[in-house]
């Protein structure tokens, strides 16, 4: 699937809007779009949507033998997916340059940042510890993936719940829900993305850039921090040519921004959390807005199935039984048996015990001929080798294909070979001749 | 089956304005039935009596009646023998013959421009086939200029081709768009609306200040009014238009033109 | 004159000869092509076996190893089955890793072997939580002339039947395991299935065992796979030509008839081999 | 024991159902199917300008990719995007875009039971909105058998895993034939059979919900 | 993550059952070794070929030798190709996972592509010089080889193999070619073998494949390597496997006439049913 190309006029109008502080979308240039966070049915799955920007993330757990480097601490694992859904033009399975720099980015910014404690994941030291992983999937790419999936691989691992553990000796025992209440991620503190994208040389700044604005712009500058108004990350990347200033500007709008969205995620999990004690409902189902047209809702509905019974037993009625004639079948040789008659294959059909004598007796009349072939090799050793086929014999009726290795039951199969023995395979798959109908001609 | 089939048919008209799904079987009233098949062939020998119905995108001929094959509105056009066929709310765009619509220039190669126009394959634009152009007279068209034009190719087998310039040989409002303005694109449901005769949205909208105006059947539309400002609110409104309706719109410009 | 007719309309040319009820091969078309199976000609195998359908030719290899079982199935063993079709069974097939219809057919067998329990992987287990058995079941098409899945589950089955597992022991005092090759016992093999493939023609005909060429023109395909007890171990029909629940029946009055000639023929070759 | 009790009323029960259509911006036409807490999300490009490789000379090129929500594609993958590529076109009049390419991509969001109706679903609300000819539409219906022998219509996941089989159909809505069949455990013929019908009365109900839905979104124009 | 996500996987380890068995294991080796040496070093194995056994491959050939080794080979051309210049040959090789004694092989696992594709270079190797690739311009022939059981002089066999399909699919060839093993014990002086079987292979201290056009009496690959000797002995054997090569030739051109054979009188067979049904 390939993009569609951007148009002269679209870059010079986004640049021109930029110029007078202007936004397609009616923000102003330091303006976030609206946030959505809703959760799935299961722990640590969450979706963000980011304007039409949108991040499926969950959170899964292992247990698996630690790093030999560090023994004592869990492993995470991230990875983040441009599902070909997101945009077109995104191919599955290829790791992209934008996908490998987003990866990278995003590590940095979860794992560099030491958010989540590592060493309460370890079960067993040097044995067995939790691995932590994290699949986040771009489903629609409108701008700025670096900070939606971000906010969505925090939030669900905010959101996950690893099982209980216990540990006896060498015995591990992993509780399931029932059991015991399993435990959230030990988590010191949020790092979020932040993006600033540049345009004219660097004179013009935009927060949480779109798509579109993403195709005219000279550079992007990303600023991880937490709420703590600790940087976590910082990224430049494009053609930036930034002040010291600039810096200090960006990343005092970052804290602002930071703190708006470690405030929206928190209230989102608190609401998933009470809807969940209080035995509400909660997943994804609920969190589809209703008012709007695009979307449908059934309650459960029930399905009369009360005479399927019948109606099954009418169709087998009516079916023929099962014919109860059928070939049986004919062994060739110890290990190879065949049904069924008739149609000829290239492969040629494995032999038949009744014709062998025949295949002897015309073998015989060739022996001649054959050894002529022969001589000269067996002149010079014992050669052990036998013919592959029988010479040319084209009585149409009956042609056959012999084999040589015979195996050691039946010798007289050898034929002038004095010599095969113990090399004779153990079994004839390939032994085959072929066979025509005689009745046919 | 056959019976089961007749069934879920339900009559023509009793649907129009309604919505169909893909597989409902609409049936004609009897007159229709006997000389159902050959259709086509009999309208194009001309011998047809007058009278015969017109089976419109979205509709296929299925014995005695039609077989819906996409989900939207049926429609009808009384006249004649009248025609139906399906409004359906479609981002992606099918070339059709006659159409007009935006494309972007992608590439120049020898004779010809290649336009993005939104379908599946890009579209042919002969340097010649513009007002005035001739061997030496090359209209100046550079890669990702817009330009609306006509499709006179356009059909599953055959690379769709366009032209700026009606039979006559005249642009009629056709050719290279401006540099400036802004364009972007709908789904091709509101782009028809739009491109209906006496379209409220695009008679209320005339009513706030003065602006061009250009509508790509491809769901592309190209907007300029005097100041950026003024041309993204056309841009933002139309493109709210999608999911509004006629209440809200009217609200929604009330509030500007109060601004 | 036939010859270019059925390059120029080949699927006018098949429509001609299902009107008369027959194929051009000659078959009716509820008649399999001739199966042939050889059981044992790869020795370094545990277990192997060549089935034939007309020119279709699968091999199924089982090697068996040892290894720990997975923490969540303490008591269990495992069966790896995987399908191949390299690019010398057709020339649509190209090297490399497994394609989708490889890979599809795989999965269908590794269903086959769940839904079946045809081998129990308790069975496999030979000390809980420590070792058991992995039997890699690795079926590579040959020649590819329709009929993949038959084939392959049939020399699945005849593969597993001529496994022949060496005798393994925890030694009690060293708690290391032990292995005798010289005593061998074959695989407990519980149930067999056996599956029947049929191609749909023309959204209404159904022909058993289709070749290649009818799999090309066909609008679909079913594969029914059932066991001794005429149940049903499998239920595939990959989309295509829709089909009523009385054709579908059709098939399964066909592929329980089918089950009887196949286990005939496989008691019989496994007959032939065993040691009187 | 409110499963015993639909089951003595000789009733089956679907979960709630819930669509969205259009939810994505990029694709061409898209698709949120939720059964419960199942739930799938399907974004669909095309017809598109096909790679000359996957062209196909007389039909569209369809191309289905199922992502699951943790780790890579796998064979399990591989082999249910035949399922669904192969129902997907035998609906498909592919004929009307030869030579283009048509890719469906489904993305797992949630598996509580019934997944590969509910990816059927879902694909079919995708084809539905991105407006592509069809002949028909098809709905997905999972049964299981419990050990009992009772039937169970759209299973949670512990259904599923305590069923002695599962059996997932696709239904055409067109004389509510079998497009797609797909079994896991085993079972009687009649029991298959009984599922079947069932599966066929439960479909009237889904195409239903498919009408109501797709009308609903008509509702402004 | 590098899984497999083509395949179904097992667990992450597994070891063949001969591991747990030293000692049994090692009996048995001994028993090979003592039933391999009085084994004459010019014996050759049995041998069976046969060409156009496929029905979906243009030309096709199986090879199996007395040891056990069994190939099997399709050949395909020539087919457009997209490159300019004289016609190429593709040979790919692939090891079937139960080929080999011992644990099975991993498909898709680095060491085994690595091997595959030394040995589909070394087939090219010999099977270029033998096929007319001056008359297949801007085209492709391509031939495979899958290797279902390795009993020892494996890659041998798939070049003799390759060479019949090649023929077989009608390919223009100037000659067939031929493959011979050989390998040279671990024993201080021991002669050089012909056609060693698998745990001759494993064990020998030199080994030696060769390819010959027998027709125009000229090598066209050799592939060796092991503990060194002096070149005489080298020599040696190299005039050990062409004896070897030739003395396998008439089987292969026989097996070649049989299938031409064949392929005529089905071909006849089918006119026949043809003018009757008319």
């Amino acid at each position: 699937m390939k993009a569609t190309p951007l148009s002269n006029c679209e870059r010079r109008f986004l640049l021109r809007a930029i110029q007078e502080k202007k936004r397609l979308d009616g923000r102003q240039c330091y303006d976030y779009r609206n946030i959505r966070v809703s959760f799935g049915a299961d722990r640590g799955c969450c979706i963000v949507e980011l304007g039409r920007t949108r991040v499926l993330a969950q959170v899964s757990c292992e247990l698996v033998p630690p790093k030999p480097s560090r023994p004592t601490e869990g492993v995470l694992f991230f990875n983040l997916e441009l599902s070909p859904m997101a945009a077109p033009g995104l191919e599955p399975g290829r790791q992209s340059e934008l996908l490998v720099s987003l990866n990278r980015l995003l590590e940095r910014c979860l794992r560099d940042s030491k958010c989540i404690e590592t060493e309460s994941l370890c079960v067993v030291a040097g044995e067995k510890v939790w691995q932590i992983r994290l699949d986040m999937h771009l489903l629609n790419h409108d701008g700025n993936i670096t900070d939606a999936a971000s906010i969505a691989g925090i939030v669900a691992l905010c959101h996950f719940r690893r099982p209980d553990v216990s540990v006896q000796g060498e015995e591990v025992t992993v509780y399931t829900p029932e059991e015991r209440d399993p435990v959230p991620l030990s988590i010191h503190h949020m790092p979020i993305c932040v993006s600033f994208a540049f345009f004219h040389q660097g004179t013009y700044l935009l927060v949480d850039p779109t798509e579109r604005e993403e195709r005219v712009m000279d550079g992007l500058l990303v600023i991880a921090m937490n709420k703590h108004h600790e940087i976590c990350t910082i990224q430049s990347s494009g053609v930036v040519m930034l002040l010291p200033d600039q810096i200090l500007r960006c990343s005092k709008i970052t804290a602002v921004k930071v703190a708006e969205i470690t405030e929206l995620i928190q209230k989102a999990l608190e609401n998933d959390q009470k809807a969940r004690k209080e035995g509400g409902k909660f997943g994804f189902a609920e969190s589809i807005p209703n008012q709007r047209i695009t979307t449908f809702k059934m309650e459960s509905a029930a399905v009369d199935t009360n005479d399927v019974e019948e109606q099954a037993g009418e169709i087998i009625a009516k079916a023929d039984p099962p014919s109860e004639v059928f070939a049986s079948p004919v062994v060739h040789t110890p290990g190879t048996a065949q049904i069924g008659e008739g149609i000829e294959s290239s492969w040629g059909d494995l032999e038949e015990s009744e014709k062998e004598e025949a295949a002897e007796e015309e073998g015989e009349s060739e022996a001649a001929a054959f050894e002529c072939e022969k001589v000269e090799t067996e002149d010079t050793s014992t050669l052990k080798e036998t013919k592959s086929d029988e010479p040319i014999v084209l009585s149409d009726s009956e042609e056959e294909e012999v084999v040589i290795l015979e195996p050691q039951e039946l010798p007289r199969k050898t034929r002038t070979q004095t010599s095969i023995k113990q090399e004779n395979p153990s079994k004839k798959a390939f032994n085959k001749r072929r066979r025509k109908k005689r009745t046919s001609r | 089956m056959a019976a089961m089939a007749m069934e879920r048919g339900t009559a023509a008209e009793a649907l129009v304005g309604q919505v169909v799904l893909p597989g409902d079987l609409l049936l004609l009233p009897a007159h229709y039935d006997e000389d159902a098949e050959g259709e086509r062939l009999r309208l194009s020998a001309g011998t047809a009596p007058q009278g015969r119905l017109l089976c419109g995108p979205g509709l296929r001929r299925s014995g005695a009646g039609l077989l819906v094959t996409k989900c939207g509105l049926l429609r009808h056009r009384p006249g004649g023998g009248g025609a139906y066929w399906v409004d359906s709310q479609q981002k992606r765009y099918v070339p059709v013959k006659g159409d007009h619509v935006i494309g972007i220039v992608t590439a120049k190669a020898g004779d010809v421009f290649r336009l993005d126009v939104g379908g599946s394959e890009p579209a042919s634009l002969s340097y010649l086939a513009f007002e005035g152009a001739t061997k030496r007279n090359r209209p100046n068209v550079q890669v990702g200029d817009l330009i609306y034009g006509q499709f006179v190719v356009a059909n599953k087998d055959m690379e769709p081709e366009m032209v700026c310039i009606d039979s006559s040989g005249k642009s009629s409002g056709m050719g290279i768009i401006g540099q400036d303005g802004f364009l972007f694109k709908v789904s091709l449901g509101l782009i028809r609306k739009l491109l209906a005769p006496k379209c409220e949205i695009i008679q209320e909208l005339s009513q706030l200040y003065p602006f061009e105006l250009v509508l790509g059947m491809n769901g592309r539309i190209w907007v300029k009014a005097k100041t950026v400002q003024q041309t993204l609110i056309i841009v933002n409104i139309l493109e709210a238009c999608e999911y509004m309706t006629a209440e809200q719109r009217k609200q929604a410009l009330a509030k500007l033109s109060g601004n | 004159m036939a010859a270019a007719f059925k390059t120029v309309e080949p699927l006018e040319y098949y429509r001609r000869f299902l009107k008369e009820n027959c194929r051009p091969d000659g078959r009716e078309l509820g008649e399999f092509r001739t199966t042939t199976v050889n059981i044992g000609s790869i020795t370094t195998a545990d277990g192997s076996a060549l089935v034939k359908l007309g020119n279709t030719t699968v091999i199924c290899g089982v090697k068996a190893e040892l290894a720990p079982p997975a923490v969540d199935s303490a008591n269990k063993g495992y069966i790896v089955p995987n399908v191949e079709l390299p690019s010398l069974c057709a020339e649509r097939f190209r090297s490399g890793p497994p394609g989708e219809e490889a890979q599809a057919a795989s999965q269908f067998i590794a269903d086959v072997i769940e839904n079946s329990q045809m081998i129990v992987k308790e069975d496999l287990c030979i000390a809980n939580g420590k070792l058991a058995w992995v039997l890699y079941c690795d079926i590579i098409c040959l020649d590819y002339d329709g009929n993949l899945l038959d084939a392959s589950v049939f020399a699945l089955l005849a593969a597993l039947k001529n496994v022949q597992l060496p005798l393994v022991t925890i030694n009690e005092e060293t708690g290391l395991s032990e292995v005798n090759l010289k005593q061998k016992n074959p695989l407990i093999i519980r149930k067999h299935p056996v599956a029947t493939s049929f191609a749909i023609f023309d959204d209404t005909l159904l022909i058993v065992d289709p070749t290649a060429e009818e799999e090309d023109l066909a609008t679909g395909t079913v594969t029914i796979v059932t066991d001794e007890e005429g149940r049903l171990c499998s239920v595939h029909k990959p989309g295509g030509s829709p089909l009523t629940g009385a054709k579908l029946q059709d098939c399964i009055t066909r592929a329980i008839t089918r089950h009887k000639e196949v286990k005939k023929l496989i008691d019989k070759v496994i007959k032939s081999i065993t040691p009187k | 024991m409110a499963v015993e009790m639909e089951v003595a009323d000789g009733q089956c029960r679907l979960r709630p159902f819930s669509c969205e259509l259009g939810l994505l911006s990029r694709p061409d036409g898209s698709a949120a199917f939720l059964q419960g807490d199942t739930s799938v999300l399907a974004g669909l490009y095309g017809p598109a300008e096909a790679k000359i490789s996957k062209e196909l000379p007389d039909r569209a090129a369809l191309e289905v990719l199922l992502r699951p929500k943790v780790g890579l594609p796998g064979v399990l993958e591989r082999s249910r995007e035949q399922l669904l590529r192969q129902t997907c076109e035998a609906v498909l009049l592919g004929v009307l875009h030869p030579r283009t390419a048509i890719s469906l991509v489904l993305q797992v969001l949630s598996d509580a039971g019934s997944l590969l109706s509910c990816c059927l679903n879902a694909a079919c609300m995708a084809l539905l909105d991105a407006g592509l000819p069809l002949a028909a539409l098809f709905c997905g219906v999972t049964y299981a058998l419990q050990p009992d022998g009772a039937i169970l219509l759209d299973p949670t996941a512990r259904q599923e895993q305590e069923a002695r089989a599962v059996l997932t159909f696709a239904i055409a809505s067109s004389d509510r034939k079998v497009l797609m069949a797909t079994t896991k455990g085993s079972c009687s013929v009649e029991e298959m059979q009984q599922c079947l019908a069932a599966a066929q009365r439960a479909a009237s109900t889904i195409f239903q919900f498919y009408r109501d839905s797709v009308r609903r979104r008509y509702s402004k124009n | 993550m590098p899984l497999d996500h083509r395949r179904l996987c097992g667990p992450e380890e597994s070891q063949p059952p001969a591991l747990w068995a030293a000692a049994a294991a090692e009996d048995e080796e001994d028993e090979e070794g003592a039933g391999a040496a009085p084994r004459d070093p010019c014996a050759l194995r049995p041998l069976f070929a046969r060409a156009g056994l496929l029905s979906q491959a243009q030309g096709s050939a199986y090879v199996e030798l007395g040891s056990g080794t069994k190939v099997l080979c399709a050949a395909w051309g020539p087919r457009e190709a997209a490159e300019p210049g004289p016609g190429r040959l593709i040979c790919e090789f692939r090891r079937a996972p139960f080929a080999g004694r011992g644990a099975r092989g991993r498909p898709g696992a680095a060491a085994e592509r690595e091997a595959e594709r030394e040995a589909a270079a070394a087939l090219r190797e010999a099977l270029e010089p033998a096929v007319r690739l001056g008359r297949y311009p801007r085209a492709r022939l391509a031939v495979s080889a899958l290797l279902l059981q390795d009993g020892g002089s494996a890659l041998a066999a798939a070049i003799s193999a390759a060479a019949l399909a090649l023929a077989d699919a009608g390919v223009e060839m100037y000659d067939l070619a031929v493959g011979c093993a050989l390998c040279r014990p671990p024993a201080p002086a021991a002669s050089w073998m012909l056609q060693p079987a698998e745990p001759e292979e494993r064990r020998a201290a030199a080994r030696l494949t060769l390819a010959l056009l027998p027709a125009l009496n000229q090598v066209s690959a050799v592939l060796g390597g092991g503990r060194g000797g002096p070149p005489e002995d080298w020599a040696q054997a190299l005039r050990l496997g062409l004896d070897g090569c030739h003395r396998q030739y008439p089987v292969l051109r026989q097996s070649l006439l049989r299938a031409a054979q064949r392929r005529d009188a089905a071909a006849a067979t089918a006119a026949a049913a043809a003018a009757t049904s008319a």
